[in-house]
């Protein structure tokens, strides 16, 4: 077996298991935080502080049975909980973790994340469809029209730190951070990405497709056991994506104070601002109310692509001038 | 008595409606009114148009026929009215919910606890009882519980008050 | 295999199987059992995309034959039954029922007794508003002020529960007073609980009445204008957004609220937001109520001469008192005997909800629920 | 190596253009004619690159073009559907036989 | 509110939801309100009201209950049963079955106030749940006796 | 107005599915999925048992005044999280256990068994508060619509009386289902609550 | 194994989905899983542009096509048809022969002229700077005009399609 086959498959493995890791921190993190947040203890009992919950949780839904539904389209049902996993999960190949902890460094890593993401919207729409429910199909429509409009304003603002840059590539990237981070001169682009970051991710106040209240659960309402962890999967894993792209192109990546090792320590800072960032997240979620659909539109098209399109043309100009 | 309610009775009374004040103390209303099914709806006319709002539409079985007590409120002074209309021999009422659109669902509840047919009403389906219970009416008394019209009203001013003991104390 | 119904698709399989005459128009099933339905009211929806075009709750999923009940129990044994109509603001129930026959039979209560009522009822509206708050909001996705508004609530019923004996359906009064004394701790624990609410609103103020999402989403929404209201006898906060200000405790005052001095919020609008407002400031004016009530309180009995076996004079008798949620009244017709001939109750939220259908026609579906939020409803006391 | 082999690409693309032509015709929806001739846009932007790669002496030209294709796709669809929304809101339908104002 | 036009608006949310922010941020590092419940002991009120329990006359040595039977009839929903018998030299009647149906009780307290006694009191059980709805339908004079047993911890509880 | 109209208030006249549910007596043996493989092994049961007791995520459902008690268990006095089962799910797909928290009546009936049916197995019920185990004040002799007792509809694993039960007393429902499921009351270390002090 | 069989055996992967998911496009009565198929079709080709030397246009297929194309096409179907049109629309019999004609004659001529012809390498092909920096740079100054009227063409689609689609103000329901 090639060397190189060998470690593929080693990373593939390490990166799978670190998005059920991740899955496991990140619910934990929203449970305990949320719970402080309210004042009470949350997660106590399994476990010291309830550490094991996640995991007390994630056996019990292996061990629930699947509903299919009646009239659902029983292939393509089944078939949407994978579809949503199985891109949540390259991302997470291209990262980099620290200088030398990237599985396949890639000069177009940034776009490589940026077409894997894209491709979640359809196993929602699958699943919303496919469920023959109608507050799953609400859900859906929801959930492409928001990721479709929020998109713009991501890209746009990712393209501001490209023309400084120059470069594809997240290492470089990085690297081009030397002296400062670019959330300091780029601090409107940094905003507006990360609110769109939120609603990429179906975050609170931006989590229109499984608005509780109106509802029900979206477009899971009729998952059950597995199908649903994999939602719940993909949603953490796609948080944690957004958060580390937002620490790579504005936080600097994996610089920080220099500790042994560096080359490989460094993950040390990158996970510090990544979960730094995804508490932010789960902060604002446990702040705000949920903006109406047509507000959340109206919010994108009215205040956030004319401000990243301006602050684009603007970083272009400066670009040029220095 | 307040302009507005002097008004109101005046404008009632030209209607050829009889309406008598009663003691509030007593009762916790102003005026009663009894009326014939044919009157209801000039009446209803009339307090929509004096800015009265309808409190509930009730019915009570009594004999000889089931009566529906309509109570009529102001939200800008103390003023309390009940109406009760005693329903005509074919158990028919004409409805009110095109004047008042709060007697909608009230009529309808009516018509599910005693059978009371609403006629003109919009869309009198079953609003509290299941759609199987259309014929259930469970608020009707049996015969013998039955009492008269005049046996559930004021009579003349009651002078003995009931019996009254020393209640304990703790 | 037995159990058919298990792969039956949640929440549509109420819907009516008729077409409907617009073939672009589908029917969505809100409830019976749905998060921002509160209980059990099921709103059957006629919809064209987002938009509300026709929506018709359908009631009597929590109907628990309470006039029913009452005319075949002697007075006293319904009295329980009036605290489980409206469970999250069961005293002026209470009140409401007890001064029925106060009135019938023209019993005196002690000047004591009235004020223990009102400062109960009082801090029981609080509860309801508190709930209230905590409920709308979370219709509307915000999960956080309803876990600081039921801190605040726990306060009051930590207070209530030592006097009353319960937390939620109190049977406190009794004809002729109340049924247990109040003490100076219980004084003393609703001063201080007085003192920590009006700090509480500044929370309240930042996390949501300014909050632009929260603004956004009510202002202008379910929009009820004051003739309306009159058409649909809609009473209580939902009315006084609509800036008329009627309030049975000063429009036919009862018990001792005379005696206080205290404002009636009214709106401006008649929007979700308004009615947001004016239960928000009926906070501060329960608080100003309780604590002139303490003031005043007097000494004496707390439970006057009641008959013991009550027999009612025949005859009709109505009183109204204002509830959290608007006007309750009872309407007693009394063939004598201990037992009511007929009992109506008028509740508030059963007029409150009849609104609906009106006032949501071309809503966007999250708007209906803010705006069935604004309403605090209590099914189990729509359907009784 | 077939992967070095310019036929093998030149063969696929001939199999999406034809497949193509397939559902273009035969498809009684308008959604599935315009999934048809995405494919045949595919293929197209299959062959670009596969001559750009084995004959052609500038790299970058045949990119370019498929990027153009590319673009011109998205553009198409984004007409596409609209004009599917605007017809089956007119004629309720979404079956081009049924679709006969002009035959009158 | 909507004359703030498009930078006002912009300010005035952004301001909006910061303070937000802020109100959330400030609670997460202040102290639990929690009662932990079955690793602390919770406080109830001593008048809480339980399901009724027979009070338990310490100078007698049993109860108070003369099986008048003002209790059973008070009660709305008939959930309590009391019956006695006259046995032989003694004034009046003994107790002999005392029985409550908790699932059906609205505890409304009729049966504690009506009693001339003052046989009966609420009990501090907030705490209960079974597997069948028969484990709530009590013999209250097995209860007394079964708290008599322990008369230490039945003493301390109030009354 | 006959006689044949009056007077009939106890003959209940159910929907054909009521009916039947109704004589039949809630179905104790419903039918379970298939576990698979692993489930046969004992070990493997056990684990799998224990995390069902500690994961059990309730549905949002509410009828009436003990679903207040019930959001109070969620709230910050309470928390319910402190077990894992804060996560109310909306969607029965999702949930373990049903809370029946209050009156169920005729019309909601056949609501509560269909949402029954539609959450996967292995899935509990609570009968919270005495209208849910058996009609509480309700069941009186003129009843026409509360069904008296949800154990009739579908089979109850745990009951909580009370009128409401205070949140503590739900709790203790969670802590016996637990202990139905897992076999051990409570697998962590806990304080053993003196029998309630009575006086 | 060596590292190249494994890519070949990618590449086999990579023809397998474009050849099902074409033929699920093309054949499927359900158009949900017509647009799948297309999507797994394009995921295919993607894979191809891999062994053509270009990442970067691999991406973007996957970026374009099945993160836009495909959802657009999805939403079509979602808003257009009620579940009951979808699964009426079944394949009608109508042109099939004439289709499969067709298209087996296309097919048929097209093979002929791929097997009799033998292509000629142009002078200096395989080799040259295909970056990504080259691309851009050729972008902006040789097929700068290109460029411009393909963002033209696409800044009128969706001035169009909007155009299409708006139906004035629709809510005039209160």
């Amino acid at each position: 077996m090639p060397p190189e086959l060998l470690r593929m498959i080693i990373a593939a493995v390490l990166v799978v298991a670190f998005v059920f890791l991740n899955a496991m921190i990140l619910g934990y993190m929203e449970r305990k935080v949320s719970a402080h947040i309210q004042r009470r203890p949350g997660l106590m009992e399994v476990g010291p502080h309830g550490v094991l919950q996640l995991i007390v949780d994630g056996l019990k839904l292996i061990g629930k049975q699947l509903v299919v539904p009646e009239g659902s389209n029983k292939f393509l049902f089944r078939l949407a909980p994978v579809l949503s996993f199985a891109p949540c999960v390259l991302p997470f190949v291209v990262l980099p973790f620290a200088r030398k902890l990237q599985i396949v460094s890639m000069d177009i890593s940034l776009i490589f994340i940026l077409a894997m993401t894209s491709i979640n919207v359809i196993a929602i729409l699958v699943a919303g469809w496919a469920s023959n429910n109608k507050y799953s199909l609400f859900g859906t429509f929801r959930s492409v029209a928001q990721a479709v409009s929020y998109e713009i304003p991501m890209l746009l603002s990712i393209l501001s730190i490209i023309l400084i840059t120059s470069t594809f590539s997240l290492q470089g990237i990085i690297a081009a951070q030397k002296y400062y981070w670019f959330i300091l001169i780029q601090p409107l682009a940094f905003i507006i990405y990360f609110i769109s970051g939120l609603a990429e991710t179906n975050r609170a106040p931006f989590d229109m497709p499984e608005a509780e209240s109106e509802l029900t659960a979206g477009f899971h309402t009729e998952y059950s056991g597995m199908g649903f962890s994999f939602f719940f999967l993909a949603e953490y894993a796609n948080m944690f994506t957004v958060c580390s792209i937002a620490t790579v192109l504005f936080l600097g990546g994996w610089k920080g104070i220099p500790l042994p090792l560096g080359d490989y320590t460094g993950i040390f800072w990158f996970m510090l601002k990544v979960y730094g960032l995804l508490f932010v997240m789960i902060w604002v979620r446990w702040t705000y109310p949920r903006v109406r659909f047509d507000q959340l539109m109206t919010f994108c098209w009215k205040y956030l692509i004319p401000f990243s399109l301006a602050n684009l043309l603007i970083t272009a100009v400066l670009v040029k001038l220095i | 008595m307040h302009p507005a309610t002097e008004k109101l009775v005046s404008a009632l009374q030209d209607l050829s409606i009889s309406v008598e004040a009663c003691d509030y103390q007593q009762r916790g209303y102003h005026f009663e009114i009894d009326l014939e099914a044919d009157k209801l709806r000039p009446l209803a006319e009339c307090m929509l148009a004096r800015e009265m709002f309808l409190g509930f539409v009730g019915g009570l079985h009594v004999k000889p026929a089931v009566e529906i007590i309509y109570q009529f409120a102001s939200f800008e002074r103390a003023c309390r009215i009940v109406v009760r209309v005693p329903v005509a021999g074919d158990n028919s009422m004409p409805t009110i919910s095109d004047i008042f659109q709060g007697a909608n669902w009230h009529e309808r509840e009516t018509r599910d606890f005693y059978g009371v047919n609403f006629t003109d009403h919009p869309n009198l389906k079953p609003l509290i009882l299941a759609e199987e219970d259309v014929d259930l009416k469970p608020l009707l008394k049996k015969d013998e519980d039955l009492k008269g019209a005049t046996e559930v009203r004021w009579a003349v001013p009651v002078e003995e008050k009931p019996e009254v003991e020393k209640a304990e104390q703790g | 295999m037995e159990n058919l119904a298990e792969n039956r698709t949640a929440y549509t399989d109420l819907e009516p199987a008729t077409d409907i005459p617009n073939e672009n128009h589908y029917y969505l099933n809100m409830g019976p059992q749905h998060p921002s339905t509160h209980g059990v009211l099921r709103v059957l929806l006629e919809m064209d995309g987002e938009y509300v075009v026709d929506p018709q709750p359908v009631l009597g999923y929590g109907h628990r034959m309470q006039e029913k009940m009452a005319e075949h129990k002697n007075w006293m044994a319904f009295m329980p039954n009036t605290g489980r109509m409206d469970y999250a603001a069961a005293l002026p129930y209470n009140h409401g029922y007890v001064a029925l026959f106060e009135r019938l039979c023209g019993i005196e209560v002690p000047a004591r007794a009235e004020y223990i009522r009102v400062i109960t009822s009082e801090l029981n509206r609080i509860v309801s508003h508190h709930l209230w708050i905590g409920a709308m909001l979370l219709d509307m996705g915000a999960f956080t002020p309803i876990l600081y508004t039921f801190d605040d609530r726990e306060q009051v019923l930590d207070i209530l529960e030592d006097v009353t004996g319960s937390r939620l359906t109190y049977c406190y009064f009794r004809v002729g007073g109340v049924c247990k004394d109040i003490d100076d701790k219980f004084v003393e624990k609703t001063r201080a609980f007085i003192k920590r609410q009006r700090e509480r609103f500044d929370i309240y103020n930042k996390l949501v009445t300014g909050n632009i999402i929260f603004i956004k989403r009510t202002e202008g929404v379910g929009v009820i204008s004051p003739d309306m209201a009159r058409r649909y006898g809609v009473t209580g906060p939902v009315l006084r957004g609509s800036g008329i200000a009627y309030d049975v405790r000063k429009n036919e005052p009862y018990s001792v609220y005379p005696n206080f001095d205290f404002e009636i919020p009214v709106g401006r609008n008649g929007d979700s937001y308004d009615r947001y407002m004016v239960r928000l400031l009926e906070i501060e004016q329960s608080l100003r109520i309780i604590e002139q009530a303490l003031d005043q309180l007097p000494e004496g009995s707390f439970l006057g001469k009641a008959p013991k076996k009550m027999k009612m004079p025949t005859g009709d008798c109505s009183f109204s008192v204002e509830a959290a949620r608007g006007e309750l009244t009872y309407y007693l017709v009394s063939g004598g005997g201990d037992i009511p001939y007929r009992l109506k109750i008028r509740v508030p939220s059963y007029s409150n909800l009849s609104v609906l259908p009106e006032l949501c026609q071309g809503m966007l579906l999250s708007d209906l629920v803010a705006a069935m939020g604004s309403m605090d409803l209590v099914i189990p006391e729509i359907d009784r | 190596m077939i992967s070095c082999n310019l036929n093998t690409y030149l063969i696929i693309a001939v199999f999406m253009l034809c497949l193509g032509l397939y559902g273009m015709m035969q498809h009684r929806s308008m959604i599935g004619m315009l999934i048809s001739i995405e494919l045949i846009l595919n293929g197209a932007g299959l062959n670009f690159m596969a001559f750009n790669r084995f004959l052609a002496p500038d790299p970058v030209v045949g990119q370019i073009f498929t990027l153009f294709i590319m673009g011109l796709a998205a553009a198409e669809a984004a007409i596409a559907v609209s004009l599917i929304f605007a017809v089956y809101r007119k004629y309720q339908t979404s079956d081009p036989e049924q679709i006969s104002d002009l035959r009158g | 509110m909507n004359n703030r036009g498009y930078f006002g608006e912009l300010w005035f949310g952004a301001k909006s939801l910061l303070i937000g922010l802020n109100v959330t941020i400030k609670e997460l590092f202040r102290p639990i309100v929690t009662v932990q419940y079955p690793r602390e002991e919770c406080e109830i009120t001593p008048n809480y009201r339980g399901h009724v329990e027979l009070v338990f006359n310490t100078e007698t040595g049993g109860c108070d209950c003369i099986v008048c039977g003002m209790c059973a009839k008070a009660c709305p929903s008939d959930c309590l049963v009391v019956k006695g018998e006259k046995k032989e030299g003694e004034k009046r009647k003994s107790l002999t079955l005392f029985s409550l149906d908790f699932t059906k009780c609205s505890l409304c307290g009729s049966c504690v106030e009506t009693c001339p006694k003052g046989a009966l009191d609420y009990s501090q059980d907030y705490n209960i749940a079974g597997f069948t709805r028969e484990e709530f339908h009590y013999d209250l004079i097995e209860r007394l006796e079964r708290r008599h047993q322990q008369p230490l911890a039945a003493a301390a509880g109030g009354n | 107005m006959g006689d044949q109209e009056r007077g009939k208030l106890n003959v209940h006249s159910y929907s054909a599915e009521l009916q039947s549910r109704l004589e039949r007596g809630a179905p104790g043996d419903l039918v379970v999925h298939d576990p698979g493989p692993l489930y046969k092994h004992k070990l493997a049961d056990d684990i799998f048992n224990l995390c069902r007791a500690n994961s059990l995520w309730p549905m949002t459902f509410g009828l009436a005044c003990c679903a207040i008690e019930m959001m109070s268990l969620g709230m910050a006095r309470f928390d319910i999280s402190r077990f894992g089962s804060e996560v109310f799910r909306p969607s029965p797909r999702q949930s373990d256990l049903m809370i029946v928290a209050g009156t169920v009546n005729k019309k909601m009936a056949s609501a509560v068994m269909t949402l029954y049916d539609q959450m996967p197995s292995p899935k509990w019920v609570i009968a919270m508060g005495n209208c849910a185990i058996s009609g509480g004040p309700f069941a009186v002799e003129e009843n026409y619509n509360v069904i008296e007792g949800v154990d009739k509809l579908i089979p109850v694993d745990v009951y909580v009386p009370g009128c409401p039960p205070r949140p503590e007393g739900l709790l203790e429902g969670i802590l016996k289902l637990q202990e139905k499921i897992s076999g051990v009351r409570h697998p962590f270390p806990q304080r053993k609550i003196s029998d309630a002090p009575s006086y | 194994m060596a590292y190249g069989t494994l890519t070949e055996i990618f590449f086999y992967l990579f023809i397998i989905m474009i050849v099902f998911g074409a033929l699920v496009a093309v054949s499927s009565p359900i158009l949900m899983k017509a647009v799948m198929g297309l999507a797994m079709a394009m995921f295919g080709t993607a894979g191809l542009y891999l062994y053509l030397n270009s990442p970067f246009l691999a991406l973007m297929q996957i970026l374009i096509y099945v993160g836009a194309v495909c959802i657009m096409i999805v939403f079509g179907i979602m808003v257009g048809y009620t579940p009951k049109q979808l699964a009426a629309y079944a394949i009608g019999p109508k042109n099939t022969i004439l289709a499969l004609v067709t298209s087996l004659l296309t097919l048929g001529v097209l093979q002929l002229g791929l097997s009799r012809t033998q292509w000629v390498q142009a002078q200096g092909a395989g080799g040259g700077d295909c970056s990504l920096a080259a691309l851009g740079e050729a972008l902006m100054t040789r097929y700068g005009l290109a460029f411009e009227l393909i963002s033209v063409v696409l800044m009128i689609a969706m001035v169009g399609a909007v155009a299409i689609t708006w139906n004035g103000k629709r809510r005039g329901l209160k």
